[in-house]
């Protein structure tokens, strides 16, 4: 054991079911009350499992200790500086927690009738309310589990929209910085993706767009966009590109993975889009748990409107001195149905809206006003030292809520690639940009601060990448073997999926 | 600087000056002017955290929850106990607060707990390969249709009407989009309809869909009917009830290509419906074909192990257009208060609870039967919920429990109009035998009542016992 | 193996083995038989955790606590809005689980967190020492009689009735022991008798104790009374709402030696009295004299800043028979609530604070003066407590009150029968206009009916007006 | 910066207030809804603040932040093995936790009106009783709000019993090896200490204990006892102390920081005792909160009963079919008086009774059996390897719940005091064990594993044990030198007291 090597290193990682041994248990439960009979007097014994399901044994104690640990293994957004490009890690209010864990929530069964579900459903209709407006479109659906499941519902009301128009459209067009989950959405959707170039200011190259429709203006079904894009910046010609499409008959979505730079600025809906949705587990604060959950509801047009996924909550106006009911409509005849059990991902919708009350109107856009001036300072500060150099902007221009860098020169000047810096970072405490994406630029490295920063963290940060380059200059090794101070060390990913070994053992 | 964030004046007069302008509205200046707001929201002011905790915690009033009512609802979510542990885990920022594992060197805590669950995912259903999690149970199914039609190359679904409503209604969403045809096999004495199962499966046929216990708590043979599909060379999709994998036969060893379900049951609370998880298991064949993530064991150079996310050649972020599925953000928090639940029930805590269940549904259906005017609506093998035919009108009748404190069950009617009076009752190990009691007498009385409403109202009402098994 | 407990037979085998007996009860041979219990304890058997929640959960239910009722009542602990990160916080393993950090590598976290309150607490008092916490705000004021007597060699305490009654009888239980003598001065016009007070300190005198605000309520001129003190060497010890000390003078500027009290307020929730903790904070003159903790910064070998606990020399650990006191577990885990309640807050939110109590409680005050049969019980400065008396026997007002949902305050009759129909009332931001509102006309409502029903019961009841100020 | 120094060990430690900057806040509060008059026309200015006090200007994204790391430079009960001798660190429950926070007992006054807190006062009433029954002793008040205000308790009723006789006594009686608690409670209760001596076997040496109590009997006010005492032994001789100490007319007090070995086996009361303590934070589970909070409620035999501390909680049996009515009795005319506000630290109480209800009689036994498996296992371990000759047991015979090891032989064989041993196993992930405690014994060791600990953990404490006495045989500048790995390594306490730093800058 080398001295330096710490304990977390030192400790071979091992799963709960390596710590588990014969006879231990945590749980204890409730004695029956009822008869004992035996199992296969009740269930068929063909239909009876043989053997209890191999789970772990093991004390509470232990398990905390795990999972304490564990958690001790990760990097999190209370950690430090998390500037994941694309995936707005502000900070996760713990208000939300507390009233998502009240028992009128959190225990309230899915499917209590609506009359003792008030509130939940008041809530829900307050949420869609508040989406409606920040999106600058009048009808809201909360019911898709994350952006890319709300992308799957624009795609399928958009055929759903057509098909009412008697049309069948099989093409999805989207530009070359759309993220990964738009062309997988539109194959899952039955649609056939076109990709649109990308202009030198970074925006959709207009040439290629009209070149794009006129190909066949029939079976364009619907143009995908991220305003701001995945690079950060905003494309100018949204006016043009919106009437384009909506000529050509198509409808305009909207990736709001990038809401969070336009919050009381700019809205969707006055953009021309006729479907939005909206990641509440970025811009709205939802915690992004380690890989969910989160919710993406839509918002849309009036034309769109009628073909929203069942159910959905309605306030339905009170008769004879009540107050308004609240209510969920399962008719909707030309709904394209549900896209998941019950409404939707209610906690998460609990914590969104308290995070709305909390900032307010005024807030809000102060919000997406700091993320974007963070950003900006951020490219300032690291255009200013030396990754002016070794790490350009890959467009340069005033930037929204995050900007996209390229490692090129570094890799050629200094043979560090983009995932050496940014393994290298681990070691300063510092979660490393998005790296690799979007795919248009060479490198890139993916930056996005959020507002919740400290001038001093966007310093430091920037500080460390100074370093980085400077050290690289005199021993670029020092980098290219980097991390050193994490629980593991560069991990052999590729192994992993050639021989993948997915489950452990179990005893 | 108004909530959570921290640029004070001195702050951003530095930045601008830094960033070289004069105020932070020539930054928005991209945005065409037509295109900006210049008006605020409309929407309240914020509020202080005190007032965003009474708001909230008023709209919670006026719900009725299990921990006010005794609640006997099911129907897919169950109020079982989340035990402490869960909670202390998942709400550790660690846990709570970072994005998906893309950098392992710092992510191991949650690559390890996605390996561990698809560990325990895998034991359950006794097949080899689990993802770490998708959003929830139906949109699976769902899921599960577009990779049959990849495996098979075909575009045709059997399912049973035993799958969950939801499940049915959200396959037949996602098949408006990748172009699939449904056909819907009934049920039998509460069973699929095995002849009619074998009679509608051919050979364009990509997958057959079964849920066991099915929508009516039903445990069905599914070795029996996934014949069918093995002999048709379509996939046999077998969604399931995590709970009742305790002491019911695991899918895999039953011939299911893919076994899916909703996750709430373990470790997640019920809030109203979600945030849960879906899981999906498959056979070795499928594992490239796979949705979600899956996490993978490794080492690192110093030959350390370690965890990574593997087979990311699936995903969108890699294969974009030719991704196996759309997903991204899935539900990995939910996955872990899954994989704390079970690791607390352990071996044996998981297999008594099974027991437990099917002990006090046992007695619970057979308490309800003996009230006067309420019937067993089928007498197929159960493990935690049943279905019983009421001689009243379901809805009045759970109007005057709901009286009472109790939430009777899961009313049928609408959704399965053939059973317009049934009533799905479902059981956990927070239901007492005081309780079950409870709910007998308060049916016994509320059917009593309706019957003796309906007898001097009987021109206003439609008949009632039409239907019961 | 039951709960918590991990040796199965297989442990318990080997490990009786390498001990080299047959039976962990041979172990226990070394008690005497006699007095060996040789039966189980007369407990019930253990229960699951389902159990054990439903349990606690029916009993916190018989409790009206301030989410069920709107609660007016203070007296030394508040409802006031605990804003959500204390608990993330301090849930957190790594606050909640470790004990007193003795060994500081790997107590960082603590040892800072304590010399932060340490720093926070020497703000708000004015006094450049601060401990890292005691029990509680009364038995704090007995260490401070414990610290008086050792600094001044002196054996009598000069006490106003405005020091809290329970502070007043904890000095008393404590005098008992370490042998002092208590003196008190009474209240005129809900202030410290200064002419009493002054007649009252002599050279005999160790301390002068007084609480600002005090137990009705009213700010003292702290400075004025405290010159007696001083002019005989007596200690001035100033008991003080933290709160409050957003807007007063800090005891530090107003002459006090020692300013402590009940820490609750902060950062702490009512948990029917406790726990919370006592902050301490004195002159640099008692560095030595403290009681409990104190963390200090040093640095490590390497240059590092660090803390750790500094002064040891003063504890009973170290000291034994000599320490300046003998507490051990103090409260570190409510002091860190504080000051994360207080970091929250901040220096502008603080003062804010202050200020809106202070402009509440003034409206409250007025508001309810101008309520029939209801009149100020003094009218001296308050911050966010002040009393009033009721033409109408105060029990039977809180009671209806009570049945309104209002907590209307606490009753003085029983501690200060000179005021046997007064009431006090207190403010926090979470108590809004609209309630203050529905307790003036609650209170109004509830004196016209029991003079009503004193009127027609008069021969059963005591007079009710007296004692109004 | 070394490769290996990792990000905690690199970031220098800075206050919250160091992190302060001028016009950041996290709380924004409600309105004020009423007139906003100035303060001085509230408030008399000379008796108002000049400045606001000076508390850090922080938001609150960097509040948790700071928490958060500052939580990572602890170790904790669920980091690893944690065997602080006289400590009980047990596993901590978190069912506890969730009790405690129920509205219910979390937002109740302690002022309400016992007609409105019944549930409150019954759980109070019910842990009397739980206690009593483990205790042996037939009353209980829950008041003391630690060990320390136990024993202080104890005294004050001790000296109150003798009172009413009309007697005076001012001697009470201590072994060396008892806890320094004990002599400072005696001082404070205004009594003089007296200490006994300990024999061969690590109990009471009974030919001093009679020279001390003959030398003046009447002077006898109590002998305070831990049994098993702090040496992990039980005192074989216990029941003749008590008939010593009561035939000279004292009362005899158990320290009941060692209940956890006897639970359900052997009950103070039936051993002779007039008084005990119980840390609920000890052998009832309270989390230790980094130094509290906990409770030190007391159990007393009947002729103490009356002097009991007001108020005590009393079930009234409740007349004509109405149930039992839960009170708070503040009469009590010989009571010592309260000995804080309120009613005690109710939470614990919660915690506590929950630990009671969950573990029941025989988990009760079973928990202090398995502290006295683990304890001798883990004995027998130590002694079999390295630490049989450098680290020899104190007394060697069979211990309870806890031992203590010697450092004398290693600190003259390898140069290493119980401190460097104690420091290096830092390195390798465990809490020491208790050190240089008891005095008596010479670079004492004190190891308590609690019965939450799996045989696992023991083996691998006994391993590292090993190892660094082996590494010590090679090279003992290692563990001198120790730890390597820690935030923070080896701090300067003596400078700390010199010259005390004790508040940093605020601003
Ligand atoms: C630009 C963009 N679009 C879509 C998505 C998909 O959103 P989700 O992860 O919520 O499915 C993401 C998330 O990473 C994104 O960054
Ligand atoms: C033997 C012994 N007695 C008394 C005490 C004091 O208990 P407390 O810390 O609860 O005041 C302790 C605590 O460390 C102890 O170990």
């Amino acid at each position: 054991m080398a001295l330096t090597e710490t304990p977390m290193q030192a400790e071979r990682a091992r799963t709960i079911y390596e710590k588990s041994k014969t006879g231990r248990r945590a749980a204890v439960l409730p004695e029956a009350e009822v008869p004992e009979a035996p199992l296969e007097e009740l269930i068929p014994a063909n239909l009876l499992r043989a053997e209890p399901a191999a789970l772990p044994e093991i004390a509470e104690p232990e398990i905390v200790r795990h999972y304490n640990k564990l958690s001790r293994r990760n990097f999190d957004l209370d950690s430090g500086f998390y500037p994941l490009g694309s995936c707005t890690m502000k900070h996760n209010p713990r208000l939300n927690e507390r009233v998502a864990a009240l028992p009128g929530h959190a225990r309230l069964h899915p499917a209590q009738d609506p009359r003792r579900a008030q509130g939940a459903l008041e809530l829900m209709w307050l949420l869609q309310e508040s989406l409606s407006e920040i999106c600058g479109l009048p009808h809201v659906s909360l019911q898709p589990s994350a952006g890319s499941h709300g992308e799957l519902a624009g795609l399928l009301l958009t055929r759903a929209y057509h098909a009412d128009r008697g049309e069948t459209r099989t093409k999805v067009l989207a530009p070359d910085t759309s993220h990964g989950t738009n062309p997988a959405s539109v194959t899952m959707a039955g649609y056939e993706v076109v990709k649109v170039a990308t202009n030198e200011r970074g925006g959709v190259e207009m040439d290629d767009l009209r070149a794009k429709i006129e190909e066949d203006p029939d079976q364009v079904a619907c143009l995908m966009l991220t305003n701001p894009n995945t690079l950060g910046l905003f494309d100018e010609n949204i006016e043009e590109i919106a009437a384009l499409i909506h000529a050509a008959g198509g409808t305009l979505y909207y990736d709001g993975a990038n809401l969070n730079a336009v919050m009381g600025h700019s809205r969707p809906g006055d953009m021309g889009f006729d479907i939005v949705h909206v990641n509440l587990h970025k811009s709205f604060s939802q915690p992004h748990g380690g890989g969910g959950p989160g919710a993406g509801p839509i918002a849309v047009s009036e034309r769109i409107e009628p073909f929203l996924p069942r159910p959905q909550v309605v306030r339905r106006e009170g008769d004879n001195g009540h107050g308004p009911f609240f209510d969920l409509d399962l008719e909707r005849p030309k709904s394209i149905g549900r896209l998941r059990g019950f409404q939707g991902n209610f906690g998460v919708f609990v914590r969104s809206y308290a995070y709305i009350l909390s900032l307010g109107a005024d807030g809000l856009a102060e919000a997406s006003a700091t993320a974007v001036l963070n950003a900006n300072y951020l490219k300032a500060r690291l255009a200013a030292g030396r990754a002016g150099q070794r790490l350009p902007i890959a467009f340069d221009r005033h930037c929204m809520h995050e900007f996209v860098l390229s490692g090129k020169p570094m890799k050629k000047e200094l043979g560090l690639v983009t995932l050496d810096l940014a393994k290298r970072l681990l070691d300063f405490g510092f979660h490393p940009p998005t790296v690799y994406f979007p795919l248009l630029v060479e490198e890139a490295l993916m930056v996005e601060p959020t507002e919740t920063e400290t001038k001093e963290s966007l310093d430091a940060f920037a500080d460390a990448v100074e370093q980085i380059l400077a050290e690289a200059e005199s021993d670029p090794e020092i980098a290219k073997s980097a991390p050193y101070t994490t629980p593991v060390r560069r991990l052999d990913e590729v192994k992993a999926t050639r021989r993948p070994v997915v489950r452990g053992e179990a005893q | 600087m108004t909530r959570y964030t921290s640029a004070t004046p001195d702050d951003r007069a530095e930045m601008l000056a830094a960033i070289g302008v004069d105020s932070v509205d020539e930054l928005f200046e991209q945005i065409p002017e037509p295109l900006r707001l210049g008006r605020p929201l409309a929407l309240p002011q914020g509020l202080s955290e005190a007032e965003v905790y009474e708001r909230l915690a008023g709209l919670a009033e006026r719900n009725a929850d299990a921990e006010e009512q005794v609640c006997f609802v099911g129907a897919g979510m169950y109020d079982h106990y989340v035990p402490a542990i869960v909670d202390a885990i998942t709400s550790r920022s660690e846990f709570l607060t970072p994005y998906t594992p893309y950098q392992p060197e710092i992510s191991q805590g949650g690559l390890q707990v996605m390996f561990e669950f698809q560990t325990a995912m895998s034991e359950l259903t006794g097949l080899p390969v689990s993802n770490a999690g998708l959003y929830e149970g139906p949109s699976s199914v769902a899921s599960a249709g577009y990779l049959a039609m990849g495996a098979t190359k075909r575009r045709r679904f059997v399912v049973s009407r035993g799958l969950h409503p939801h499940s049915r209604e959200t396959l037949a969403t996602y098949a408006q989009g990748y172009g699939a045809e449904l056909v819907e096999v009934g049920l039998d004495g509460g069973l699929t309809d095995a002849a009619a199962l074998a009679a509608a499966v051919d050979a364009e046929t990509a997958a057959v869909f079964l849920q066991s216990p099915n929508f009516l708590g039903a445990v069905e043979d599914v070795e029996a009917l996934g014949a069918a599909a093995k002999e048709h060379g379509a996939l046999l999709v077998v969604a399931c009830d995590p709970i009742t994998l305790s002491v019911l036969k695991p899918p895999g060893e039953q011939g299911a290509d893919i076994a899916l379900g909703e996750g709430q049951p373990l470790g997640n609370r019920l809030d109203f419906g979600g945030p849960s998880f879906g899981f999906f298991c498959a056979t070795e064949a499928q594992i490239r074909r796979m949705p979600g993530r899956i996490a993978g064991e490794t080492e690192d150079v110093d030959g350390r192990r370690g965890f990574v996310l593997a087979l990311q050649t699936r995903e969108q972020h890699i294969r974009r257009e030719k991704a196996t599925n759309n997903i991204c953000t899935a539900q990995a928090l939910n996955a872990l208060g899954a994989m704390v639940h079970l690791a607390w029930l352990g071996r044996h805590g998981f297999r008594e609870l099974g027991e437990l269940l099917a002990r006090r549904t046992a007695y619970a259906r057979e308490r309800l039967a003996a009230v006067e005017g309420v019937e067993l609506l089928h007498g197929a093998p159960v493990v935690r919920e049943f279905a019983v035919a009421l001689d009243a009108p379901v809805e009045a009748v759970l109007e005057r429990c709901a009286e009472r404190g109790i939430a009777a069950g899961y009313p049928l009617g609408r959704e399965y109009p053939e059973h317009a009076n049934g009533l799905l009752v479902a059981i956990t190990e927070r239901r007492t035998r005081a309780q079950i009691d409870a709910l007998a007498d308060a049916l016994g009385a509320a059917v009593a009542a309706e019957r003796g409403a309906f007898r001097s109202d009987s021109d206003q009402k439609a008949p009632l016992s039409e239907g019961a098994a």
